[in-house]
């Protein structure tokens, strides 16, 4: 549109440049990262701590909320740049009310037969639940309600062939809690996100339960979402973040996919998330991350329209207008592909 | 030299210009909310305020009436109101005896106050995880989160209300040859009630405090569970309604404590 | 003195003692009371008088020394003690207040009923049997507290100060119901006070007290006949001259405990 | 007839007898927690309670010593502290001012109160993300947080001091012709001092329960965010640790308090 | 009676209404104080004494009638007024409380402090200006009640029962100090109480109320020479007919009073 034309972006590459290929900025510029203390924010991390920001001249600053609902008043009133954020109902609703927040780039989803978000079940139900249609009857906790948690636990009760009735559906805004919960033997199975999954197998709490590939293999988790100001009046600073960011998640699969600068990473790793023990780091099944901040926008497509059928959507909105990867696509441009 | 006559006349006068004024401060207490929510619907609608995150009142009452006729609030209020009420009962009865037996039993007292003390200042938000760990996700869990917010104002006033009893009913007690149950339930108890009182209402306040917090594990439904959800889906609306629930419950909660007040310690 | 006498004191002594510091409030009280008799004991503030009555109450445990109160055979207490106007229980009723020591001993509920009646209707008080404390005045609170203790029906009964926070006509009106309760009942009564006047129109007998340590200084016999009237006592000047004598003599052992 | 002799050795022996009934006491208050930690330290290790989820306290102690001498405590601490006194601050100093116009003007009190018990009950958990839209995610809104729900008690009780001033004490400022301004400074704000004072002691305690609602948005540090992030990621002995440095600190602020009760009402 | 009296009250009344129901408390009082005059009010409880004090002291008004306080034309204020025990102010110091007076008229430090210490000195209390009311003794508070209202320097005195809940010997001395000052300054005093010998003990003239509605029955003027003892009070047979007078009157009044 017209409007976006008339943003001047400075999007020269020189080989010159510290980073090798955009300028820095002429001025300091700080960017506020709302972050929930998972690990899927390993590309801000490393990029930080790689100095990919730096290269750029922009400083980043990050701010924990405890769920990524939160984060959403922050995103909408300019308070925080760039949140981490899952796709919910929530989310759409904010945007239905007129809180322009954009969805920009992947942040997490699940590597084939490695997921980092899946079921598990009690150490001690091993023997009782053993198939998905197993777990009729039972109690299975999900940390929300409309959002990418509930839209997991529908694709695993269609792909077992198991109704809403059938499965006792406990809502679990922790995910400590459903450790607790699993011990005590108030729920049967819950929906567990790394590296908590690794901590409950390895202290005898929980055991993976198949994978959540086996029925939802495309399934878009997280997301890195962007203020509408910092998407659309401050372009020369949003083209530069999402290019560190980028090469941040890149290093990220060299490490974890090619073990090239592993104990680097993970110490970055340590740095910034809660799992402090760099041993464990090497049992978990890391969050999937695209070097090319790709999207299964199909997916995320679906869940909408999950959310929309089961009435937790209120007022209309164009869905194609929540999605904008411009930025992601131009900075992958500038970075070249990943091989 | 000031000369005044009729003084009956005068002090008639004087009365009705009292009552006059009386009748204004009844009016201000009404007028006062009233006027908050016209300016707050005045400046939602003007845009002064942003609608989104404070919708005008008008808006909030007609979430609040489609919610009404849904069936859905009241099934929500039902199931919270359960859970205030067992869980109050819960902190308030073992607080009483506990708070009698600390203000009885000196030994009892410094044994017990410093856990209590160091229980007290652990927030409820925290305590979570342990309660779910021992009680489960069922109502059980929820009923115990509000019960032990609720306990420790009631046990620490309670045993403040036996100390406070003045001696002189000690000794008199001890003249007329109470036995230690009458002394109990005739000097401790009723002694104690009006400092006792004041903590149970207390612990009133403190339960609906807790409902949200308590609601956020394993929950289905309630007041408390409406208000996140509803903030968790972005709908604004049922959140405001479910803090005016909240806030409704508490004036008529403390109408209720007012009342039982005035039952239990007539002699006040 | 008779033999056998109602309440007998045999060098009674009290010592506070706190970290190396101790006062001795009663120094070898002995003391004889006979039965039916009515005696007042006088003296300056802090000179033990409250204390003698809280040990003889059994609120508070002697130093040394022994004291005895004669039991008459029958099943009643040893001892009722009427407090100063706090002594009444806020959260009783009147009634509740008056049957107090009748129901701390487990009596028939008809004969609680009976007595409690009996003794609201000697103090005037029948009318208000179903109010609470805080709405008598502070004469009205004096009478259920002495109504209370005489309907408990004790060996003896001990008073401290009762009628110490009244005005002068109120205080005049209950001594004279105190002392027809007393001609009626011929309790052994020990009697506190501050007020000479008081002292010399209620008792048989005024005992006088020394400032700390509390001793007993002399006795005074005030042999008036009974029913005593106000008027008598004031134009009596045998009176006067013995109301000037313990007025001199506490006079010395005020100045003296100000030293 | 008892007859004992030599009367101050009686009481002397009485007295230490006391004495060591004292001392008895406060070694009870000492020895209850140890045994309690005791106890718990026991079951843990022998497997009674489940040591994951209840860590032995030896075993809280040691990553109590890591995480001090990393630093990263004391940052938490610092920050967490600084947070709890400005939020404190930030609540009572307006509470006492509102408290004393409500106690001194009928009308504003007839105004305002609706408003203070309607608000009152509304938990500070969903008062979160309207506090997070009005003041954003940095340390104010931390800080309102932690202020908002310290006022409240404040403004209640001082209100409710002003009101219980004996009328006797305004009949001798009258009397000697007390200015408006006295009349404020010797006679509304030394008279509700005490009352004042047990609400303020009232919002250090729900000070210290904010906390962790108060770090649960916009935070990177403090003791409230190292309590819930590290149960977040299942860290249970750094939350232990967490739950008892805010023990500790509720028993700190309440000597505090205390001694500046000693210190503001010497005549109590 | 002088042209020009201290006080002078002219049919006053006083009705207290509320809600239909209408208790005149006091009916066309006229009285008249001479400049320098110790007045003692006296009669039955609720007779409207403490609402006298009270009109006069400006804490309440008058229905109807009128009521004048000659000025000396000198800067000081109208009255100062004696509460009873709990007029003392519980969070200042003895010293404070003495100036509160003093300092509520800003007037300037040295003159406070000067005046604050020679009431201090007057009643005796130079040794505890820095206590709190919770540490002295009853007679002890209204010992600082007297001193910071003869303090305050005004042009009359009003006193309601200060003596009230004191005991007999510590009212004695508070008399005493409280002639003693009156006789130095001059001041006119009008005292309520409830005690016959203190009226007679105290005052130039007693003036006798009647119950409710409270009027003046009667004056009996004391023409006892200064300073009295009172050894010559009570062994003075003229006095003891004037206590029997005064007594007989109250009897009767408190006997109507509660019907
Ligand atoms: N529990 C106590 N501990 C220490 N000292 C005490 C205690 N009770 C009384 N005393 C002291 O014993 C002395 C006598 O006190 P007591 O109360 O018997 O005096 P009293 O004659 O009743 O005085 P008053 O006429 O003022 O009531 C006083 O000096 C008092 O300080
Ligand atoms: N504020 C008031 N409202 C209504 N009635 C009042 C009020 N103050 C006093 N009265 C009534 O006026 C009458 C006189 O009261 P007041 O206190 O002046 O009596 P008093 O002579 O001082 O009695 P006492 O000797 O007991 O102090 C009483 O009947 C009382 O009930
Ligand atoms: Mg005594
Ligand atoms: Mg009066």
């Amino acid at each position: 549109t017209e409007e976006e034309e008339s943003v001047k972006v400075n999007d020269e590459v020189s080989i010159d440049n510290p980073s090798g290929d955009l300028a820095p900025l002429s001025k300091k510029t700080t960017v506020i990262i709302a972050e929930d203390g998972s690990a899927s924010g390993a590309g801000f991390y490393i990029a930080n701590e790689k100095g990919y920001f730096d290269d750029y001249n922009i400083e980043v600053e990050f701010v924990t909320f405890a769920n990524s609902d939160d984060m959403l008043p922050a995103l909408a009133s300019g308070d925080v740049d760039i949140a981490g954020g899952i796709s919910s109902a929530s989310f759409f609703n904010a945007i239905a009310q007129g809180i322009d927040v954009k969805i920009i780039a992947d942040k997490g989803h699940n590597e084939i037969e490695k997921s980092y978000f899946t079921f598990v079940i009690g150490a001690d139900k091993q023997g009782e639940i053993k198939d998905y249609s197993d777990l009729k009857g039972k109690k299975v906790a999900v940390s929300t309600e409309h959002a990418v948690d509930d839209y997991i636990f529908h694709q695993m009760l269609e792909h077992s062939g198991l109704t809403e009735e059938d499965v006792e559906f406990v809502l679990m805004p922790d995910f400590g809690n459903m450790m607790a919960a699993i011990e005590n033997g108030s729920i049967d199975a819950a929906l567990q996100i790394e590296p908590l999954i690794t901590q409950g197998v390895s202290e005898g709490i929980h055991v993976r339960f198949g994978d959540a590939t086996d029925f939802a293999p495309e399934a878009q988790i997280a997301m890195v979402l962007g203020s509408p100001q910092f998407m659309k009046d401050e372009q020369d600073v949003s083209l530069r973040f999402m290019a560190a960011y980028l090469k941040g998640v890149r290093d990220y699969n060299d490490a974890f996919k090619k073990g090239e600068d592993k104990d680097k990473i993970i110490d970055i790793m340590t740095q910034y998330t809660a799992l402090k023990d760099a041993s464990v780091w090497e049992d978990v099944f890391v969050t999937g991350l695209d070097p090319n901040g790709k999207m299964f926008i199909d997916d995320i497509r679906n869940q909408y329209e999950m959310y929309e059928k089961n009435g937790a959507i209120s007022g209309e909105f164009n869905f194609d207008e929540a999605i904008d990867t411009t930025i992601t696509e131009k900075a992958v441009k500038i970075i070249g592909e990943y091989e | 030299m000031k000369d005044i006559k009729n003084p009956i006349e005068t002090e008639k006068r004087e009365w009705r210009k009292q009552q006059t004024q009386l009748r204004l401060k009844t009016w201000l207490t009404i007028f006062s909310p009233i006027s908050l929510l016209l300016i707050w619907q005045f400046l939602s609608q003007s845009g002064l305020i942003d609608a989104r995150f404070f919708p005008p009142p008008t808006a909030i009452i007609s979430t609040f009436i489609d919610l009404l006729t849904s069936g859905e609030l009241f099934h929500n209020i039902n199931i919270s109101l359960f859970r205030i009420f067992a869980g109050f009962l819960l902190g308030v009865i073992p607080g009483i005896i506990i708070g009698l037996c600390m203000g009885l039993y000196a030994p009892f007292r410094h044994f017990v106050s410093p856990v209590v003390m160091a229980l007290m200042p652990i927030p409820t938000l925290a305590l979570l995880p342990i309660i779910l760990i021992i009680f489960g996700i069922g109502e059980v869990s929820k009923v115990v989160t509000i019960a032990g917010s609720v306990f420790f104002p009631v046990v620490i006033n309670t045993a403040a209300g036996v100390i406070s009893i003045d001696s002189i009913y000690l000794d008199v007690a001890k003249n007329y040859g109470a036995s230690r149950k009458d002394f109990i339930l005739k000097i401790a108890l009723p002694g104690s009630l009006p400092v006792m009182l004041e903590g149970i209402q207390m612990g009133q306040a403190i339960a609906l405090l807790t409902i949200v917090a308590a609601e956020m594990m394993g929950a289905r439904s309630g007041i408390g569970y409406l208000i996140w959800t509803s903030y968790s889906a972005f709908l604004l609306k049922e959140m405001f309604v479910g803090l005016i629930l909240i806030s409704f419950f508490g004036y008529i909660f403390s109408l209720l404590l007012r009342w039982l007040q005035r039952k239990l310690i007539p002699w006040r | 003195m008779s033999p056998n006498p109602k309440i007998s004191i045999h060098e009674l002594t009290k010592v506070f003692y706190k970290k190396k510091n101790s006062v001795t409030a009663l120094e070898n009280i002995s003391l004889d009371i006979e039965e039916g008799e009515f005696v007042c004991l006088v003296g300056p503030s802090g000179c033990g008088k409250t204390t003698l009555l809280r040990i003889l109450a059994g609120l508070e445990n002697q130093s040394s020394g022994a004291f005895k109160i004669e039991r008459s055979g029958e099943d009643r207490p040893n001892q009722s003690m009427v407090f100063q106007e706090r002594g009444v229980l806020p959260w009783l009723t009147v009634e509740e207040n008056v049957a107090f020591g009748l129901k701390m001993r487990h009596l028939p509920k008809s004969h609680v009923k009976e007595r409690t009646n009996y003794f609201l209707n000697k103090v005037g008080l029948a009318k208000f049997t179903k109010m609470y404390p805080k709405e008598l005045s502070g004469g009205m609170k004096q009478r259920v507290s002495i109504a209370r203790a005489f309907a408990n029906d004790p060996e003896i009964l001990l008073m401290d100060e009762p009628f110490g926070a009244l005005d002068e006509q109120n205080k005049y009106i209950l001594q004279e119901e105190l002392l027809s309760i007393w001609s009626e009942t011929k309790k052994t009564v020990l009697f506190i006070t501050h007020s000479i006047d008081e002292a010399l129109y209620l008792s048989d007998r005024v005992l006088l007290m020394s400032a700390q340590p509390g001793k007993i200084l002399a006795e005074i016999k005030i042999d008036l006949s009974r029913p005593r009237k106000l008027e008598d006592i004031r134009s009596n000047s045998e009176i006067s001259s013995k109301f000037l004598d313990i007025w001199r003599h506490l006079q010395v052992e005020v100045q003296r405990s100000r030293l």
